[in-house]
């Protein structure tokens, strides 16, 4: 019994995929920092040394201490010292995170989705309705996603009960980041559709007089798979820069609760004046995560090797 | 060629109109323009007044249909903030913030077609596997963050270049340039490289990978085959067809240097459009963001229309109807 | 025996992978004489196409010439660099590859490839240039080669496209033509055509054609000789007429005798049970002992040398003197 | 190689060029702020950075000087008539030219008076009480009033005197309608009596001025600047870089944290002084119930103790000492200290004590606290969001859950005078120095006339007789007593939450030598410039 789950593992790790893994130490370095900081983000309740993110645990008075140094007024000390608001950094760093994680993911999550769904039915059904939705990518193609977010920020305010508005904040980063990363799920589906639906066993189907449709999800998805996860990965580090520079330019995380890209902004501020490790930190962790995702992604291309245009 | 060209154009149309519509229907949410524009010591009839000259006592559809009555005569009405034509705010504004991004997408194109050239050529080579991993980095950073980050650098610690501005400007009459003064030309260098970067890489790594897969193909094969020599091979050939899907990324990436300007200008202090349209959304100056939205449109579908028209300059296939006519 | 044009000594063609080198080519070696005809058979993967790139020296990495010795005309140039290669490409040997579709450079018009390729080997101004490839598309037999020659290669028929293909291969002028299965992609109806145009063409000029198919029909009415390639291997190697008529290694019998017309596809109509291995799984011994019907002892041991039977050389532990006796067991 | 060497020229080159710019404009100030001057327009906008660049090219009949007092300008002598104490009168300044070379005299004035009274005009209401100007001769002019307005001279120091056959040539009699979209002459030209003369502008990027030769006070003032050149830079730390890396040599908001690094940068200074500028919290005291609690049916902060303790729990000293880098005056009053009325009493800064403001709010039933959304700007005022944040946190401490709106003021002072917000942050300026001013906007009932800025929703009939009242109260002692009592009414019923002073910091090179104005007004024509 031990032996044959061994011999799975052992096979399983001398797939292809998993051999090429082993023997790129970019792709387990950059898995392991991107691990690491996800972790981190996810498991930040548990071991955080402070919730910045509750506000009646702050003190002002320990606002831009210096990492590692005793605050000049209440004597605490900080791993990466506080920010304007006495936040500890490396707390708000691991909460920002979280935010950050948490839209580029769903961002993400919401572009496969729509593009995928998009592509299949472009692809399936052809005709007026794939040259529409075409269309449409088209367009959105030509929209920087920081556009269309601020179209969807202002409209949505319109829109959204004031005291809803925070959770809007993020939800409209979602919707804004995830419109503008769909195209190119939908463009990779709907080409996989195009070439499977002419296919005798989907033809043979429609003969039939049996839905084709299922059926060709259940082919076409194992085929795009490859292509979609690489896809993933790089929408999902253009996500978190994109939520970044909203956020930088204020249509995005509140400042009560800011995400990585709010507290580049704030730290901005203090450049000059000598308090580098509200910025310096924060962008050094959004570097960290957007290069390792991105380094990710690159490795994938190269090992699922997929037909990318 | 002449259908295809008037179906594109139609639907252009109709992407500018649908711009349009959400851009100015986003206006009503941003903010009521009366508030700003009278300040704090104002009364409640001073406010009535203003909206009632403003039109914004009307309809929305009224509103709607009267903007793009004036649209398409180029009148945008008058700027809340300034007082003056939006049309000829954007016409004092534009040159700078072309400028910028001619700079910018030169500097991408070039840079970026070099180096992707060069990686795919050199793959697996030591300095294109660094090229590679730099841009990872270029690609990571926000645009905002390296603009700092240079302006901290080349203006403040080190004092080459100037930290803001387009330096001094020659009048030419109908085009404001900072090309023909030295000091022009030093304040355009970190905006345009801020602005640059991120495309830059961007091409670069489209470039390499479209060349990848060109010198795959077997008319490469054939080509060396033939005894062509390398840079025949390499630049007779295999560019010449990478080009084909570049042009589509390289014109996209060239209007998405017009909107991405919005962070550079703000970074920079350029006064140019995007500057103007983030001061627009700061004051509710509805005509100007209006108007700036629609301009950043006409650029988006016309750089798409160019970039089809270049299809057909570059790639001899879809010139079929034309050539068997 | 006329004047060798080509010697390949013990080539090997391999391919570093993550589990260690795979041997695409095993020791091949062959001759080709001038203005011979020599046909390359076997399925796909068996090593004829990469045989015939590296012979040009157009592997694609990392694929590389793991051993043995290529010689054109006297010279030795499997150890070239691409620089000092590149001047007998096109001029001393060409190549035509499979597929004309692909093979032309759809954003140039077929007279820019041609002129290009004149101007590469021959010192001609743009003018004589041009002449010259209005007389080789006359030559392989495209229709009104003045005005077609600034037709795009798209405007051409499969066929037409691989006339401009043989033009431009022979536009060089060169003494070996690799045709790496040129009429596969091909209607049947214009693949005779084409072989037979490629045939006449190098025999006015004396040039020698390597020609890689698996069309067992083209190699009996073209080659002078032909050789069975199998999982990297020569098989067998010999005159056309005695190979077909009398095959000796097992695999050769069991490709002829699958042929009822001799004519068609041997991918498909192979009647040995079984099929080829794997380049990772090659049998220890004879590589196509699996597949033997007349498998013993030696053919698990080690695999057999050339051996010289009649006009043909064969590879196989039958036809060893040692083992004539044991084979009828 | 060869092009090694032409790099080099050309940084060479470059090197030599710019050095040679800097030499030749020792006498250039470059000047930069947040905002741009809206118009050139004298009457078209009220506010900071409009009239500041204007006070460089036109003058009012009075100014303030860099310490904030009246002085004269183009009237040399004022004050109401003795006969009619409804009649002020105002000897004129002679032989004052405009930049166009015309002479300045009375027909100019009455002029740009009527001009600053016309419907389009954004000066109007300091002039509400004006019944009729006139002249009074060629060097004389009269201001006849509805009832006597002791303030009336103070209202002056931002109204500009235009050439009147200058506006008549050219088509600008109208005041320039901004609301209204008008693109007039008057915008983007400019011709007054002031010691710098416009050269070019483009708006939002650069206007250049250069000295006037011809001006009356050549002689009397330094004039030692002969080029002004003006940029706005929005973003804060482009402009620090921009004044660190010397770019420019006068930033008027160095953002408080940054103030240490300019001042110890070669070559560089801050100079400090308070602002006419306090800044607080206001809480809708008036409503029944709240949209923006989470308390059914009832409104805590109707009741003068949750008031109590919202007040008690702000730590003032902590947002001076960490938001504003000490560059604040912590405030108990709504006033800033120069206005009549103010008193050190009233604006003792109130205790801050978390336990006594629980208890507080343990009394007023709220023992459990609230939650409520707080409006905050945040490009207005000097690290507005971040207070605002502070302020989150110190009211946490007692329970009180606040959720944080920050918006661009664009969006955030119509939430004020719409009633649309129940908490609040507002800044007040006050640029007659009188409590009148506060009063009228802040405290009255919210009306057709008055309160427009009252959004705590406060409302007594009897209090409102008392502020109408000052307006034509001559009797300064008594109408001074009328103030306190307003303030002590202000102050018992905690109508507004004080946080502090603003304190303005100017950055700028070593080489300029000026004082700050309160009004954060630069007067170019009192600088000094060092070697």
């Amino acid at each position: 019994m031990f032996n044959k789950i061994h011999d799975n593992i052992f096979r399983a790790l001398n797939s292809d995929f998993l051999y090429s893994f082993k023997h790129s130490p970019v792709a387990i370095v950059s898995f392991i920092v991107a691990l690491t900081l996800v972790l981190g983000a996810v498991l930040a309740p548990f071991y955080a040394p402070h919730n910045p993110f509750d506000p009646a645990t702050l003190n002002l008075m320990n606002g831009f201490s210096a990492p590692m140094k005793p605050n000049e007024f209440t004597g605490e000390t900080f791993l990466l010292g506080t920010d304007d608001q006495g936040r500890d950094v490396f707390s708000t760093i691991l909460y920002g995170m979280r935010i950050s994680l948490f839209v580029g993911f769903a961002a993400v999550t919401f572009a496969m989705v729509l593009g995928v769904s998009l592509g299949l039915i472009a692809g399936y059904v052809g005709g007026w309705l794939d040259a529409l939705i075409m269309r449409i990518a088209d367009v959105q193609l030509t929209f920087p996603g920081i556009l269309v977010a601020m179209l969807i920020f202002g409209i949505a305010k319109g829109f959204t009960p004031i005291d809803q508005r925070d959770q809007m904040a993020i939800w409209v980063l979602i919707i804004a980041i995830g419109l503008s990363e769909w195209v190119q799920f939908a463009r990779v589906v709907r080409g996989a559709t195009l070439v499977e639906k002419n296919k005798e066993y989907v033809q043979a189907a429609r003969l039939n007089g049996r839905r084709s449709g299922g059926i060709l999800i259940g082919h076409i998805l194992p085929n795009v798979l490859g292509s979609v996860l690489v896809i993933a990965t790089i929408s999902l580090a253009l996500a978190i820069i994109a939520e970044a520079t909203l956020s930088f330019l204020g249509v995005g995380a509140p400042p009560t609760k800011p995400s990585l890209g709010t507290l580049i902004r704030i730290g901005q501020g203090y450049l000059f004046s000598g308090e580098w490790w509200i910025l310096l930190f924060p962008a050094v962790t959004l570097l960290a995560l957007a290069l390792s995702v991105n380094l990710l992604g690159d490795w994938l291309r190269d090992a699922l090797n997929p037909k990318l245009k | 060629m002449l259908a295809f060209a008037i179906r594109r154009m139609f639907q252009s149309i109709i992407v500018l109109l649908v711009v349009g519509l959400v851009a100015f229907s986003m206006f009503n949410f941003v903010g009521d323009p009366v508030d700003s524009m009278l300040g704090q010591e104002r009364t409640d009839a001073d406010v009535e007044r203003v909206r009632i000259q403003l039109g914004l006592d009307q309809p929305f559809p009224v509103q709607y249909y009267k903007f793009l009555q004036g649209a398409v005569k180029g009148n945008f009405g008058i700027s809340y903030r300034q007082g003056r034509p939006v049309s000829q705010i954007i016409a004092e504004r534009l040159p700078a913030t072309l400028e910028l991004a001619f700079v910018s997408a030169v500097l991408a194109i070039i840079f970026g077609v070099a180096l992707g050239i060069f990686t795919a050529i050199r793959r697996n080579g030591w300095a294109a596997n660094t090229i590679m991993s730099l841009s990872l980095i270029g690609v990571s950073l926000p645009t905002f963050l390296i603009g700092i980050l240079l302006i901290y650098i080349f203006a403040v610690e080190l004092g080459w270049l100037s930290s803001f501005g387009r330096g001094d400007v020659v009048d030419l009459g109908w085009w404001r340039t900072g090309f023909l003064t030295k000091s022009g030309l030093l304040a355009i260098i970190l905006p345009a490289i801020t602005l640059g970067l991120y495309q830059m890489t961007l091409i670069m790594r489209i470039v390499r990978a479209e060349m990848l897969e060109v010198l795959r193909t077997d008319y490469i094969k054939f080509a060396r085959a033939r005894g062509l020599s390398k840079r025949a091979v390499n630049f007779g050939h295999a560019l010449k067809n990478t080009m084909v899907p570049v042009i589509t990324v390289t014109g996209m990436q060239i209007g998405s240097i017009i909107a991405f300007a919005i962070i550079t200008e703000t970074v920079f202090q350029w006064p140019g459009v995007g500057l103007l349209f983030i001061n627009a959304i700061r004051f509710v100056d509805i005509p100007i963001m209006a108007a700036y939205l629609m301009l950043i449109s006409v650029m988006f579908v016309s750089i798409n229309l160019i970039v089809d028209l270049l299809y057909f300059a570059i790639d001899p296939r879809l010139r079929l109807d034309k050539t068997k006519g | 025996m006329s004047e060798i044009l080509l010697k390949i000594k013990d080539l090997i063609v391999e391919f570093p992978t993550r589990r260690g080198l795979l041997r695409a080519v095993d020791k091949v070696s062959f001759e080709i004489s001038k203005g011979e005809v020599l046909g390359i058979v076997g399925e796909s993967g068996a090593g004829k196409s990469l045989t015939g790139a590296a012979i040009i020296g157009l592997l694609e990495p990392p694929g590389r010439i793991g051993g043995g010795e290529i010689i054109f005309d006297g010279q030795r140039i499997d150890n070239l660099s691409d620089e000092q290669m590149r001047p007998l490409r096109g001029k001393r040997i060409a190549m035509i590859f499979q597929d004309p579709l692909t093979s032309l450079n759809p954003l140039y018009r077929i007279g820019e490839q041609l002129v290009e390729t004149i101007q590469t080997h021959l010192s001609m101004d743009n003018k004589q240039a041009r002449i010259r490839a209005i007389e080789l598309l006359d030559e392989v037999g495209i229709p009104a080669p003045e005005t077609r020659i600034d037709a795009y290669p798209h405007q051409f028929s499969g066929g037409m496209r691989q006339r401009v293909v043989i033009a431009l291969a022979l536009a060089g002028e060169p003494d070996l033509i690799i045709a790496d299965e040129p009429t596969t992609a091909l209607d049947v109806s214009v693949q005779a055509q084409i072989i037979s145009l490629l045939k006449n063409l190098c025999k006015e000029r004396g040039t020698a054609i390597m020609l890689i198919t698996h069309d067992m029909g083209v190699i009996a009415e073209t080659a002078d000789r032909m050789a069975v390639m199998y999982s990297g291997q020569i098989a067998e190697i010999g005159k056309t007429y005695d190979l077909i008529r009398n095959p000796k290694h097992p695999y050769s019998v069991g490709l002829m005798g699958s042929i009822p017309a001799i004519k068609g596809d041997v991918k498909r109509l192979v009647q040995i049970p079984g099929s080829m291995p794997r380049l990772n799984n090659i049998p220890k011994g004879c590589s196509f002992n699996p597949r033997c019907e007349k498998v013993f002892e030696p053919c698990y041991i080690k695999r057999s040398p050339l051996i010289d039977v009649g006009n043909s050389s064969v590879a196989c532990w039958l036809y060893d003197e040692e083992y004539k006796g044991a084979k009828k067991k | 190689m060869r092009l090694k060497t032409l790099t080099r020229i050309a940084l060479a080159s470059t090197i030599v060029l710019s050095m040679g710019i800097g030499m030749a404009n020792a006498q250039t100030l470059n000047w930069a702020r947040a905002g741009d001057s809206i118009t050139l327009d004298p009457h078209a906008q009220n506010e900071g950075p409009t009239t500041a660049l204007q006070h460089q090219i036109s003058e009012a009949l009075i100014v303030r000087d860099m310490t904030g007092k009246a002085v004269p300008a183009l009237a040399t002598e004022w004050g109401p008539s003795e006969s009619d104490p409804n009649v002020w009168s105002f000897k004129l300044r002679e032989g004052v030219k405009f930049h166009d070379g015309a002479e300045f005299d009375s027909e100019d004035v009455v002029f740009s008076f009527n001009r600053a009274m016309s419907e389009e005009s954004n000066f109007k209401e300091l002039l509400a009480s004006v019944k009729e100007v006139r002249a009074n001769g060629k060097y004389g002019f009269e201001i006849v009033t509805d009832g006597p307005n002791p303030l009336m001279a103070s209202n002056l120091t931002n109204l500009f005197i235009m050439d009147k056959d200058w506006a008549e040539a050219n088509g600008a009699t109208k005041v320039q309608d901004v609301e209204g979209g008008e693109d007039t002459f008057a915008s983007r030209n400019a011709n007054g009596t002031g010691p710098y003369i416009l050269v070019s502008r483009e708006p939002d990027a650069k206007t250049v001025l250069r000295i006037n030769e011809n001006y009356w006070g050549i002689d009397e003032f330094p004039m030692e600047i002969k080029e002004i050149v003006y940029t706005p830079i929005q973003n804060q730390a482009t402009r620090v870089a921009a004044l660190l890396s010397g770019d420019v040599d006068f930033i008027q908001d160095v953002p408080v944290q940054d103030l240490a690094r300019v001042g110890e940068t070669d070559g560089l200074k801050v100079i400090t002084a308070p602002q006419n500028r306090v800044i607080f919290f206001g809480m809708n005291q008036g409503d029944a119930d709240l949209e923006t609690d989470n308390v059914d049916g009832k409104n805590p902060f109707a009741d003068l103790r949750v008031r109590q303790a919202v007040n008690m729990a702000i730590n003032r000293e902590a947002i001076k000492k960490i938001v504003m880098r000490d560059q604040s005056v912590p405030a108990g009053m709504i006033s800033p200290p120069f206005v009549n009325g103010w008193t050190a009493e009233l604006d003792a800064v109130p205790e801050n004590n978390v336990e006594k403001a629980q208890g507080l709010m343990n009394d007023a039933g709220y023992g459990d606290g609230f939650s409520i959304r707080l409006n905050c700007p945040n490009d207005r005022y000097i690290n507005d969001e971040a207070i605002c944040q502070a302020a989150v946190g110190m009211l946490a401490k007692i329970g009180i859950n606040v959720q944080l709106e920050a918006l661009p003021k664009a969006q955030h002072f119509p939430l004020i005078g719409g009633l649309k917000t129940d908490f609040y942050m507002l800044g007040w300026g006050v640029p007659t120095y009188d409590s009148e001013y506060i009063f009228n906007f802040l405290v009255h009932t919210k009306g057709e006339k008055y309160g427009s800025w009252n959004g705590v929703r406060f409302s007594d009939p009897e209090l409102d007789m008392k502020i109408q009242g000052l307006a034509s109260e001559t009797d300064l002692d008594k109408r001074n007593q009328t103030i306190a009592d307003i303030w002590a009414v202000v102050q018992k019923e905690q109508l507004y939450i004080p946080i502090h002073h603003q304190v303005l910091n100017w950055g700028m090179s070593d080489k300029v030598d000026t004082i700050v104005s309160p009004e954060d007004t630069p007067m170019f024509k009192y600088f000094k410039l060092g070697s």
